[in-house]
């Protein structure tokens, strides 16, 4: 399944997954058959805690039309407080891009156990719904690159 | 300058005139000769701050003019250990609003007050106390977030465009200190000296603001000192602001407390979906 | 449960603001009741029949006015379920209703004479008509 | 230091001498009580339901002609309604939209008003350590129970005015005026006025309770704070009888500003 | 340039059935590094393996990716074949094309198309990577068991018989703890000192158990296998090595006013006391607060009396420094106090007691030599009130308590009834409960025996108020099984307080990085899996400071966590996690903010000469300590200069993989 918008385009999404919660969530996902669109691709870090702006800065720079981070949930971090920077640290970020007048819809951050295999691909499935309906990312994307 | 004769301190950190009449830069006196050249007064904007970290390790004390407002850049200095407290005799100035050619400049317009946070010794008369506030310091940034994401985007678009990657905000900023700037430093994949992409002056900038905020005091020199008149204050403020309202009122280079608002967290803080749901969208 | 019952469940909740199962049975309200032997259902017998929607035998039993208001059940209840406000909440629902007032001017005692205050009389007025 | 005032209907009648000892004690002790214009009932009960909203605007009124200073209350029934509704005021959003809308016509009310007891007020803001100075006429060796009765305690997060389950308030307001007190265990509780007119058993049953538990702990007299327990005390004792007084009688006495 | 081999496993169908294996093995060939591609049926099998490991030889490959199941299946596996074809474990990446992709997508060219692009990710990634070391750490083998009650005591003597050193650190000037306060324990009515004093005794001649009493832990530093402790030993003013316990100092001191705390102050004793005879150390201590000599300079009996000289007025306390393996919380627990629930009458009369001070009134070195007295007037109690749950099983808005329950109540309650029928058949006993839980071997016949055998009135209900009159408790509470008030005139009540954590155990907890949930109880690794381990590498849990236990449910935990210890001191050395924090000294500029996101308090700052290209100077760095880093990455975010990297995760990585992800 791709999400595919009117014009046939396709978003790009990355997904920033904790290697503890979020990462097993998505193999769960996985080993239950629940699927996503491919569009999505994950990048599986430690913790939610080692995803730094500029990676999802970086993202939209190279093309990306969404980025969605997955952690412990709160209080579940592996590594106990993991979770809690990475939720201030989003938080202030993404009311950045905001302000600086990008969709909000192309960022997001959701807490998905390693048991949530079903929330995963929901919460996937939701997201390249979401991204497809903003269309291709033009605020933040590499305009030279594009043309 | 008795001081200085008594040899407690080697050397001072002041202004000296500059090129202009309202030009006035921060100087080195290393003489009780030199200090001819000290000036004090209404130009004496420039936060002086920053230029105390190269002097930490000086042979000697080296003594400098601190306004209120660069008392708190001195503090998140102090915090950050890029200043050692004993190094430096601190002259607390009393502050009536500094100008430039057109006026009053634009921390004085939002002065955050006249108290010193640090100091050895203070300068000031009655009528360096009285505020000189003259405007809401958010209302800048309230004004943009009322507006549309479209106008929003517009607006910067229209500022960071005009960037020229000339680094003196960063050059300026006491929170920037770093000993080599991630965007300098060829092997962080991020290096960028001049930017080669529409959005890589948006990166730089956002993530300048990200990589100060909670230790920004918004002492408002880089939008002082950019070339391009870009109003990056704004950026700053935005994180202050939204730090206040998430996490707690939070001044940075207040009081004792060495963590910044970035720097810890509570178990029931807002999540980032907050941004979805508030405000203009 | 039968339509009129459960509305009736359902508003008592409502009006209460309580959630009868937090109770854990303790007994704690009835154990503090001042007034417990006067009444024909106790603070505990509140909390467990209106979860199981008997609030008709509550709304007809003298007991829904011979609470005192004092708040020890509410005050010491260790789940924070808060007997007193159902039984203000049914007695609230039964005088609510049309001629139900349980109490008019003239059913003042012939013994309140001067020295009861007024903020009794009123209260009277108050806690049993509408 | 000035207060606005709350009285309440029974101070100015039945309660009297709650009401007029208050206010000499007040003048004695340097404090300016300024009764609200125009005052009207406080509700009298407190509703505990959440959708009584007109009951509880009397309240609201007297909080708003308050102005968001200190509002001091004398009777334990007033202050209950008061306190519980400024209370919800701020904490209950569903009761501050609908009564905010009631009162739209008589400009708003910003919730900034604080509900204080007198006593609290002798605690607080003169010190039980002052006012024992400024005693004149001490009560020595009167053996003097305290009842606060229910409605100044409960509930203890709302109302805060002391530890509800052993509140000393008003013991050690007993020991400034140079009296003794004796605690009792029926103390905090309720002395059934409410149900006095409802069924008189019940009534009696709560006072000779908490009576015989202050004569059995060694009272001569008791103080109160609450006309309704006052009545209640006196009224409705069948086994016992004990002098009762309002505790603004005995602070008039000490401060030798009692007439007659 | 690095030499790349990429391996596409089929999975049997699992993933070949919807991902073009050989063309994904055939996309990457290209790819910048890439030497060599294959695809295989089982790349995890022997013969898979061995397919790797024969091109990892024959191309010289200095990297290999293994297009697969997820990394958390198999990234193990084959980190192992590659290790054994003489490749750095860490040079292998996996790129899962099964969970993340043959399993959730149905079209074949999309699939493959994924499978493509994940690849291209993972030979991104690890064209980035560099070889790493697994380090390796020393381990001390000595324990430290904070706390010498019986968890704390079961623990030491566990591990001291495997043969390692154990040091107790007591808080109070004897172990023993709260067991040692308790007068007989159910379910077997046996007295606890009969059972207790003997492990006493064995801990103390142990040789390789050392008993540090009456002092603190006052600092932890270090990590899992070499923590440093430092321990305040507080001044006893008596010489440990020359008292001989022979309390005659203690008979003889006149300032006789202080609150004896092992009978919960329900009586008092000397300013030099011994808590209690069979104490351990059986040495006397001076309670400076309350002793003449130390306070005015005068008296000076004790010292007069001491055949031994055992008594010095000028000892001070002493810091003990000390390195060890591994720690044991076996901090315990105290009741709490009810008199905030005066409900109860207990902050008002001397009749209402808690369990534990009941213990006392009934133990025959109690206050009352054993006679069951009460304490206002020293008459026999007639009648009986105990109370269950005061302060257990209270929602926590309501202040009125803890949450959870206290689990050892119903158990103590029914062995207090019974104990107080079979002294005393004259007496009445009622209990109020709200359950009766007794869950355990023999426990619910024991709580029956108490109602069936010795006619325990079991009230099910609360009581609502206790009150005083005259020289009779009158309390009043529900019973509603009859559904009725109950009014009863007792000569004592007592209350079964509800238990709490030591008031120490949350200042130790912060002090270790170990963490605790809200009631302050330590928190285990796994509720379930790992019950007696902290989250913390090398903390240890034991007994009561984890949660409400029984004695017996104590000493087996105890048991459990000098087990998990063994285990740890049995090594000579720990292996580290090399995917860890590193910091880049030329570019850190010592702000400290990363110090303040560390959750395991790995880093440090050290002066340090720096040197690079025209850098040569003393600078404050951030260091990172590897054996006590666990690779989480909170730092290198917090770091401005990218100073602070991850091995394993690092920026240019996971930058890479991003540029590849959103390449294609």
């Amino acid at each position: 399944m791709q999400m595919v918008n009117e014009t046939g385009w396709k978003p790009k999404i990355v997904a920033f997954c904790c290697n503890w919660c979020s990462y097993a969530g998505a193999d769960l996902a996985g080993s239950g058959r629940l699927s996503y669109p491919a569009d999505i691709k994950i990048i599986r870090v430690p913790c939610s805690c080692r995803v730094n702006p500029l990676f999802i800065l970086r993202a939209f720079e190279r093309g990306a039309d969404g980025v969605i981070l997955c952690g412990c949930h709160p209080g579940d971090c592996h590594y106990t407080s993991g979770n809690y920077y990475a939720r201030r640290r989003m938080t202030m970020l993404f009311s950045m891009l905001d302000y600086l007048g990008i969709e909000r819809g192309r960022t997001r951050v959701e807490w998905v156990s390693a048991a949530e295999g079903a929330k995963f691909s929901a919460t996937m499935n939701d997201f390249a719904k979401t991204i497809t309906e903003l269309g291709e990312n033009r605020k933040l994307g590499d305009l030279r690159c594009k043309k | 300058m008795q001081l200085m004769n008594e040899g407690t301190v080697a050397r001072v950190v002041g202004w000296e005139k500059g090129e202009g009449e309202c030009d006035w830069t921060p100087a080195l006196f290393e003489s009780v000769q030199e200090m001819d050249g000290f000036v004090y007064g209404d130009y004496a904007g420039a936060n002086l701050s920053k230029y105390c970290v190269k002097m930490n390790k000086a042979e000697g004390k080296t003594l400098v003019v601190l306004k209120p407002c660069d008392t708190l850049s001195f503090r998140q200095l102090i915090h950050e250990h890029r200043l050692n407290r004993d190094n430096f005799y601190l002259i607390g100035a009393g502050c009536k609003g500094m100008k430039d050619e057109s006026g009053l400049l634009l921390k004085c317009k939002t002065c955050k007050g006249k108290d010193f946070e640090i100091f050895d010794e203070i300068i000031d008369d009655e009528e360096s106390k009285q505020p000189t506030a003259i405007m809401d310091r958010m209302e800048g940034v309230t004004a943009l977030e009322n507006e549309t994401a479209q106008e929003r985007f517009d607006f910067w678009r229209n500022e960071l465009s005009r960037c020229i990657r000339c680094n003196a905000c960063r050059n300026v900023c006491p929170a920037c200190t770093c000993e080599k700037c991630v965007f300098d430093n060829p092997a962080s994949s991020v290096a960028s000296k001049a930017p080669v992409t529409d959005f890589e002056e948006n990166v730089f900038h956002i993530i300048r603001a990200f990589h100060v905020a909670g230790r920004c005091t918004d002492c408002g020199e880089c939008s002082r000192v950019c070339p391009q008149h870009i109003p990056l204050h704004l950026l700053n403020r935005k994180f202050i602001k939204d730090m206040n309202e998430l996490y707690g009122e939070y001044q940075a280079g207040v009081g004792e407390e060495e963590r910044t608002p970035m720097t810890t967290y509570t178990k029931t803080d807002a999540e980032p979906s907050i941004v979805r749901e508030r405000g203009n969208a | 449960m039968e339509n009129n019952a459960k509305f009736l469940t359902e508003t008592a909740l409502r009006i209460s603001g309580v959630n009868p199962r937090k109770c854990m049975k303790c007994g704690k309200c009835s154990g503090t009741c001042p007034n417990y032997d006067a009444m024909e259902y106790h603070p505990h017998q509140f909390v467990a029949m209106v979860e199981k929607g008997q609030i008709e035998k509550l709304m007809q039993s003298k007991s829904i006015y011979l609470c005192l208001s004092c708040m020890a059940c509410v005050e010491r209840c260790p789940r924070g379920v808060e007997p007193g406000k159902l039984v203000e909440a049914v007695r609230l629902m039964q005088i609510r209703q049309q001629d139900k007032n349980h109490k008019g001017a003239r059913d003042i005692p012939e013994f309140a004479d001067e020295s009861v205050p007024q903020q009794l009389l009123m209260a009277a007025m108050r806690k049993y008509r509408k | 230091m000035i207060y606005s005032y709350y009285p309440g209907c029974t101070l100015k009648d039945r309660a009297k001498q709650l009401d007029i000892c208050a206010r000499k004690s007040a003048e004695a002790l340097g404090i300016t009580l300024q009764e609200l214009p125009n005052w009207q009932c406080c509700g009298a009960v407190y509703p505990q339901v959440t959708d009584e909203i007109a009951s509880r605007l009397s309240a609201v009124r007297a909080l708003q002609s308050a102005e968001g200073g200190k509002l001091v209350t004398m009777c334990s029934a007033c202050h209950h309604v008061l306190k519980r509704t400024a209370y919800d005021w701020n904490a209950d959003e569903n009761f501050r939209t609908k009564a905010a809308n009631y009162l739209a016509e008589d400009g708003g009310y910003d919730g900034a008003t604080e509900v204080v007891h007198f006593l609290e007020v002798l605690r607080d803001e003169v010190g039980f350590d002052e006012l024992k100075k400024k005693v004149v006429n001490p009560l020595t060796g009167r053996k003097i129970g305290a009842f606060y009765g229910c409605m100044v305690l409960r509930p203890g997060k709302v109302l805060a005015f002391d530890d509800p389950e052993n509140p000393t308030i008003i013991e050690d307001f007993i020991k400034a005026i140079g009296a003794t007190p004796v605690k009792y265990p029926y103390r905090n509780e309720c002395c059934g006025a409410y149900v006095a007119l409802e069924d008189k058993g019940s009534a009696e049953h709560q006072v000779d309770r908490a009576l015989n538990s202050a004569m059995d702990a060694g009272c001569d007299e008791l103080i109160t704070a609450c006309p309704l327990c006052m009545y209640n005390l006196v009224e409705n004792a069948t086994a016992h009888k004990l002098p009762v007084k309002y505790f603004t009688e005995l602070l008039a006495e000490a401060l030798g500003v009692k007439e007659g | 340039m690095q030499k790349i081999g990429v391996f596409v496993c089929w999975c049997g169908s699992n993933i070949a059935a919807t991902v073009d294996v050989e063309a994904v093995a055939e996309a990457v060939k290209n790819e910048p590094g890439v030497v060599f591609s294959a695809n295989y049926q089982y790349m995890c099998s022997a013969a898979g393996q061995k397919l790797i490991q024969d091109a990892i030889h024959e191309h010289h490959l200095t990297g290999i990716v293994v297009c697969s199941c997820s990394p958390r299946m198999h990234e193990a596996t084959f980190r192992k074949t590659a290790e054994s074809a003489g490749l750095n474990p860490y040079m292998v990446e996996i790129a899962n094309i099964r969970e993340q992709c043959s399993w959730i997508h149905k079209d074949k060219e999309e699939a493959t198309a994924k499978a493509i692009v994940l690849a291209k990710a993972a030979i991104s990634k690890l064209r980035n990577d560099t070889p790493l070391q697994a380090g390796t750490s020393a381990v001390t083998k000595r324990c430290l068991v904070i706390g010498g009650g019986i968890a704390g005591i079961q623990t030491a003597l566990d591990v001291a018989d495997a043969g390692y050193e154990v040091d107790i650190v007591e808080q109070r000037p004897t172990i023993g703890g709260r067991m040692a306060q308790l007068d007989k324990t159910f379910p077997t009515l046996d007295c606890a000192a009969c059972i207790l004093t003997p492990k006493m005794v064995e801990a103390s001649q142990n040789e390789k158990i050392n008993i540090i009493s009456y002092a603190k832990v006052e600092k932890v530093s270090g990590f899992v296998g070499s923590f440093k402790a430092t321990i305040r030993k507080k001044a006893r003013f008596v010489d440990e090595t020359k008292c001989t316990g022979c309390s005659l100092c203690t008979t003889k001191c006149p300032s006789r006013k202080g609150k004896n705390e092992f009978n919960m102050n329900l009586d008092n004793r000397g300013a030099i006391y011994i808590p209690f005879a069979q104490a351990i150390p059986n040495v006397a201590v001076i309670d400076p607060e309350q002793c003449i000599k130390l306070k005015t300079g005068k008296c000076g009996l004790c010292e007069k009396v001491c055949s031994a000289g055992a008594i010095n007025y000028k000892q001070e306390d002493e810091l003990i420094e000390r390195e060890y393996g591994a720690i044991v919380v076996a901090t315990g627990f105290k009741p709490i106090d009810p008199s905030p629930l005066n409900e109860f009458g207990y902050a008002d009369n001397a009749d209402v007691v808690t369990s534990l001070e009941f213990e006392r009134l009934m133990n025959a070195a109690g206050p009352t030599k054993g006679t069951l007295l009460r304490p206002s007037d020293g008459k026999h109690p007639k009648t009986i009130v105990f109370i269950q749950c005061v302060g257990s099983r209270c929602e926590e808005n309501t202040k009125r308590g803890k949450p959870y329950c206290s689990k050892i109540c119903c158990m103590y309650t029914a062995k207090h009834a019974m104990l107080v029928r079979e002294k005393y058949p004259d007496t009445d006993v009622h209990v109020f409960y709200i359950d009766v839980r007794t869950p355990g071997k023999n426990f619910d016949e024991f709580y029956r025996r108490a109602a069936e055998q010795y006619g325990v009135d079991y009230i099910k209900g609360m009581v609502g108020k206790v009150a005083k009159e005259g020289d009779k408790l009158m309390v009043q509470g529900s019973d509603l099984i009859n559904n009725e008030q109950v009014h009863i005139a007792a000569d004592m009540v007592v209350l079964a307080t509800a238990i709490e954590p030591d008031p120490t155990a949350r200042s130790i907890g912060t002090m270790l990085t170990a963490s605790m949930d809200t009631n302050d109880f330590f928190t285990e690794a796994h509720p379930k899996l790992r019950p007696v381990e902290s989250p913390t590498a090398g903390i240890f849990l034991s007994g009561v400071a984890q949660g409400p236990k029984d004695i017996p449910e104590t000493v087996a935990q105890a048991g459990a966590a000098a087990s998990k210890v063994i285990g740890l001191l049995a090594k000579d050395h720990l292996v580290t996690n090399p995917c860890v924090a590193q910091s880049n000294e030329l570019m850190c500029n010592g702000c400290s903010q990363c110090e303040k996101v560390c959750p395991y308090g790995a880093i440090t700052y050290v002066e340090k000469e720096v040197r690079g290209p025209g850098v040569r100077e003393v600078r404050r760095v951030a260091q990172v300590n590897p054996a006590v880093c666990q690779g989480c990455g909170a730092c290198t975010v917090t770091c401005p200069s990218g100073a602070m990297d991850l091995k394993g995760f690092s920026n240019k990585q996971i930058l890479a993989e991003v540029d590849a992800i959103c390449r294609w």
